[in-house]
């Protein structure tokens, strides 16, 4: 029998986060996963996260998790990877680890099993090949295999168009990415981050059916109406050898039914989720609840959620009083409110604005056109983030107290340093410079591939949607601790492509696929 | 290009292999839980559990029979959560694979 | 649901069924109302087998066999699993054989065919078993059956012939004027009739207090653990068989049985389904709470420890489901079938125990009863009135 | 195919190599990789051929939880190679239901 006060099923982002607040004031935690790493789906999430400062914006999630797992274990708590929790019996939960069941009794007990992918099916759904779109993120970022070499990404929610990208990054080709919907369900940074390399996102079409032997080999994709249902000759074969299924996640519960907790549906937290109350507490007093199993949201979220489920177990086993844990409490609560801030609600920007890339004064338009490289800052969303505020050594960039307001630009001292391209994790913001030279504007990218392009070569500039503009010369490039493996690349074009320009292409062989066989 | 299997139907359970056309003959048949799709069908009985087929039989259920998708409960989950080896329950340290007296092998070469 | 009914079948267990399904191919008006799903009691929770191994002359054996050339012939008709599988009893203990020895000459006089299987033949037969066996009796004419596509066969039949079938409907109360039968009140509304067979199993009781009478009932809370698919491992059915004293007290004279097997009285019990999924039982525990239908902890522990003593190949395979049913036993463990003396329609078909499906052809029994048709069987030994009277 | 070299990832980590057996052929695998990640990596996609249909079935989920990608390992059947290790010498066969 193993005896503890705190039991954390889960040692993702919420089941750490709760295990550290615990675990801070005095309380006795172990934490069980049933995989053999640490951090959950952090340990995959190689892009850099949105938020603010408090919520580690900026960090690549895989850094995040390493970060939370030490913190953990320097505060004394006991993680059991491995160990499979597969039932409750009478208070006590059975974990099996090694092959060897053992017996759980925990004063209380913190469920964070986080969520399980959801499916589509079609004809052919079933061939290797096609796959959730998390396990070929798996494969790639944490066993460094690809997945594939022609992929197909069905689904164009943020865990669709952000794995996209990171196919890129590892080497495979992404014909397109694939939606049902009539737009793009992800931010627009991330979608901006695939098309530009040139990946078309087909909304309003779907997988009509995979055809293949023992694997995958061709796909149709049609076009649908309104209702979902295929318009009649629209299909096309594509040949592909592998299809990502991101169609969503529902929320792992299983072990939540198990305890008879009092469930409710809840369609835009992706299905059934346990009834709780403000202290992250179910149905059944002692059980708390933290992250995607309380509802599909972001990781950010899940660590706020984990805090205030910890402190609460925490405080009603003794180790805080309760005026202290309230403040804590009041302190993620806060933060939650920001991070749920949903965008739709936010007021959009302008048609005029947009031409502009970001929201500038209007009695500085005149500043566009000095020498010098300014920002442009292509986001658009009302995304709860702010490093590019945060950044800025001279206090160009404002987005005030409500993380979710667009950045709005103050030109007067910014001297062009490019901190901000460097910190802002949609890959939104670039530097331009339109009078480089006679004919030539200079525009600085972030760049997140290999091979890097080097001073003097000769690549191909890309527009907004990936296709070609013209030809440019890499004037720099610049890879510091600071960029956390974002590289700067600064460009000269033809000025009169200085606002089509947004990416380039290498015409060097890609030593990123070495091993190709 | 080999399409002959498809066209034996739409699979739902990958586990059981069952179709999308059974599932529905099923509802058809006066199923109106995913346990009962699950007696009648054995969509949901694999070794997964439907795990990976429930959400998407729900919602065949509920566009067949009206039945709101937030009334429709999973099939009810059991006891063991994962596939656990009867060894470890049942006895002390055994590894899984080793030193095994019994072979499934030659069972499967029948 | 229709609001009248000549007769108002409550349960759509392995028992309702077969009388819904039997009274809709008499021409009766039948309402069918069950709280659950279709086969979700102790229908839903068996091995599913009819085991000659452990039958005796007897009224037991008449309605098992009876069972039996019902389910054969169903299975022209329906796909449930209908799988002439034979059983093997496993002898652990020579202390066993002589008892065996006995049992088989009495079970032989009545038609139950077994023969011996020597430790060579096992060698041979059954590859799979612990060298601890001795020897063992294989039954021939056991079978087993899927339950659950059966009782959705007799109700998906049952309602093509005009059976009002309601799943996932409670029965709130049923009221009785003048000691007779007036009406049934469901959750989805009132049924007028004067005919009630309450076949609710171990919820009979409390089907029996809404009219004022009382069904005493023991329920055995007993726990089936499901298997993952596997290759077929000799003989789909087998078990072993614990020695009883006179005063029914186990003697256990069988190999290693520890203090929790002992505790949740173990015996092992093991079925392969056509699938190749096993089912490994099994254990009781009386229980009062009839909303309790977890498997515990220690019982799941104690049966699976038995089982790989019989056979050690178990512990490689993996377990994916554990669950419990109920079995209403009757004080004198016989099924309790017929009409109640004191309140005029209302009949009772319960108390099979964990021989449900074995004894599944008490439905026919009953129906072709109340119909006036010559049965199989005589019903006197089964009759309601044996118990009703001795409240 | 093994990403060896990532812009974010870094070079891959040397690590002990290993050889397991797939139905007789040997193969590569790193210490500490899944099952099913050697096998992928080796270009192998059907890991198993389906009860019924005779399908061919491989990688899904990756967490363990779809079991698709079930096979036999040192003589036991439905072992969920997404998320059992390798092991030195492992005898891995494509599982036929």
């Amino acid at each position: 029998m193993i005896e503890t006060e705190i039991a954390i099923v889960g040692a993702g982002p919420a089941g750490l986060a709760a295990a550290c607040e615990s675990a801070q004031v005095g309380s006795k935690v172990i934490v069980f996963d049933e995989n053999n790493h640490p951090g959950g789906q952090l340990v995959k999430q190689i892009h850099k996260f949105f938020g603010s400062k408090e919520h580690l914006a900026g960090v690549r999630g895989i850094d995040i998790g390493k970060k939370l797992y030490k913190r953990a274990l320097s505060l004394g708590v006991e993680v059991r990877l491995g160990t499979v929790v597969w039932g409750y019996f009478e208070n006590q939960l059975a974990v099996v680890f090694n092959n060897q069941v053992e017996v759980v009794s925990a004063k209380k007990i913190i469920v964070a099993t986080g969520a399980l992918e959801n499916t589509l099916s079609f004809p052919g759904w079933t061939l290797p090949g096609i796959m959730g779109a998390g396990g070929a993120q798996t494969l790639m970022n944490l066993y460094r295999i690809l997945p594939g070499k022609k992929v197909l990404m069905v689904g164009a929610g943020n865990v669709g168009l952000i794995i996209a990208y990171q196919l890129l990054q590892a080497g495979a080709e992404v014909i397109a990415v694939v939606e049902a919907a009539p737009k793009i369900g992800g931010y627009k940074v991330h979608a901006d981050k695939i098309l530009r390399n040139g990946v078309p996102i087909l909304t309003g079409h779907t997988v009509k059916e995979a055809l293949g032997k023992e694997r995958v080999e061709k796909v149709i994709i049609a076009q649908v109406r309104s209702d979902f249902s295929i318009i009649p000759e629209t299909e096309r074969e594509i040949d592909a050898d592998t299809i990502c299924l991101a169609v969503g996640l529902t929320p792992l519960t299983e072990l939540l039914w198990l305890m008879e907790c009092e469930m409710r549906y809840e369609s835009d937290l992706g299905g059934f989720i346990p009834v709780r109350n403000k202290n992250m507490e179910t149905s059944i007093s002692g059980i708390y609840i933290a992250g995607d199993v309380a509802g599909i949201e972001e990781a950010s979220i899940a660590m706020e959620e984990g805090r205030i489920a910890g402190i609460a177990a925490a405080e009603s086993l003794g180790h805080i009083i309760s005026d202290k844990a309230r403040m804590i409490k009041n302190r993620a609560e806060e933060s939650l409110l920001q991070l749920r801030l949903n965008p739709s609600f936010a007021p959009r920007m302008t048609e005029k604005n947009k031409t502009n890339n970001g929201i500038i004064k209007n009695s500085q338009i005149e500043i566009l056109n000095r020498n010098g490289s300014i920002p442009i800052i292509e986001c658009n969303e009302c995304i709860p983030c702010n490093p590019c505020e945060t950044v800025c050594l001279f206090g160009c960039i404002q987005v005030g107290t409500t993380i979710t307001n667009l950045p709005l630009l103050n030109l007067d001292k910014c001297t062009g340093c490019g901190q901000c391209v460097l910190a802002c994790p949609g890959l939104a913001i670039f530097l331009l410079d339109r009078n480089y030279s006679k004919d030539e504007a200079a525009i600085t990218l972030p760049y997140e591939f290999l091979p890097l392009p080097k001073k003097g070569e000769k690549v191909i500039a890309l527009d907004r949607n990936g296709s070609k503009v013209c030809e440019g010369e890499v004037l720099n490039v610049i890879l510091t601790k600071k960029g956390d493996r974002t590289a700067l690349v600064k460009i000269a074009i033809p000025k009169e492509h200085a606002d089509k320009v947004r990416s380039i292409k290498t015409t060097r062989l890609d030593s990123g696929k070495e091993g190709e066989n | 290009m080999d399409n002959s299997k498809n066209e034996q139907g739409k699979l739902v359970c990958r586990c059981e292999e069952v179709t999308e056309e059974e599932v529905r003959q099923a509802i058809k048949d006066g199923a109106k839980t995913l346990r009962e799709i699950k007696m009648i069908t054995r969509a949901g009985m694999g070794l997964c559990q439907g795990r990976s087929c429930s959400k998407i039989i729900s919602l065949i259920l509920a566009e067949e029979t009206g039945i709101s998708i937030d009334k429709i409960e999973p099939a009810g989950y059991r006891p063991p959560l994962r596939p656990i080896a009867i060894s470890a329950l049942a006895k002390a340290k055994k590894k899984i694979g080793k030193k095994l007296k019994y072979k499934f092998s030659s069972a499967y070469n029948e | 649901m229709k609001n009248t009914a000549e007769i108002v079948v409550i349960g759509a267990g392995i028992i309702g069924s077969t009388i819904t399904y039997y009274l809709a191919k008499e021409g009766l008006d039948v309402v069918l109302v069950e709280q659950a799903g279709f086969c979700a009691g102790s229908s839903g929770a068996t091995h599913c087998q009819i085991g000659m191994h452990n039958r005796f002359p007897g009224w037991g054996l008449d309605l098992s066999i009876k069972s039996i050339e019902i389910l054969k012939d169903l299975s022209n008709q329906y796909d449930f699993e209908y799988d002439e599988t034979g059983s093997l009893l496993m002898i652990d203990n020579p202390s066993k054989l002589e008892w065996i020895e006995k049992r088989r000459e009495i079970q032989f006089s009545s038609g139950i065919k077994s023969y011996y299987l020597t430790r060579k033949d096992l060698d041979r037969e059954e590859p799979y078993l612990s060298q601890n066996i001795i020897s063992a009796v294989f039954y021939p004419q056991s079978v087993r059956i899927n339950s659950m596509r059966l009782c959705h066969a007799l109700i998906s039949d049952a309602r093509k012939i005009g059976a009002d079938i309601n799943l996932h409907t409670n029965v709130n109360d049923i009221i009785v004027k003048n000691r007779k039968i007036q009406k049934v009140k469901t959750s989805n509304g009132d049924i007028y009739t004067h005919n009630v067979i309450n076949a609710a199993g171990a919820w009979a009781t409390k089907i029996s207090n809404l009219v004022g009478l009382n069904i005493p009932l023991n329920i055995n809370k007993g726990n089936v653990i499901i298997t993952e698919k596997i290759p077929k491992l000799g003989i789909k059915y087998k078990g072993e068989i614990i020695l009883k004293d006179k005063k029914g007290n186990p003697i256990w004279a069988s190999n290693e049985i520890s203090e929790l097997e002992k505790e949740y009285s173990v015996r092992f019990v093991f079925s392969q389904t056509v699938h190749g999924n096993c089912l490994i039982g099994r254990s009781g525990e009386f229980s009062e709470n009839l909303y309790d239908r977890d498997t515990s902890y220690l019982s799941i522990r104690a049966i699976l420890s038995r089982a790989i003593k019989f056979m050690p190949i178990l512990e490689d395979v993996k377990f994916i489901r554990t669950f419990a049913g109920l079995r209403p036993y009757s004080i004198d463990e016989k099924p309790i079938l017929g009409p109640s003396q004191t309140v005029n329609g209302f009949i009772v078909a319960t108390g099979h125990g964990d021989k449900g499906i074995g004894w599944m052809s008490s439905g026919k029994l009953l129906v072709d009863h109340l119909c006036g048709r010559k049965t199989f069987m005589s019903i006197e030994p089964f009759l309601f009135d044996r118990i009703e009277n001795n409240i | 195919m093994r990403i060896t070299i990532h812009p974010i990832l870094g070079l891959l980590k040397e690590r002990k190599k290993i050889t397991i057996e797939i139905d007789g052929q040997k193969i590569e695998a790193l210490e500490g990789e899944p099952i099913a990640a050697a096998l992928w990596n080796a270009g192998i996609r059907d890991f198993r051929y389906t009860r019924k249909r005779k399908e061919p079935r491989g990688f899904f989920c990756g967490i363990g939880l779809c079991t698709d990608c079930k096979m036999i390992v040192n003589g036991i059947p439905n072992i969920r190679t997404c998320v059992t290790l390798v092991e030195k010498g492992m005898k891995i066969q494509r599982q036929r239901d």
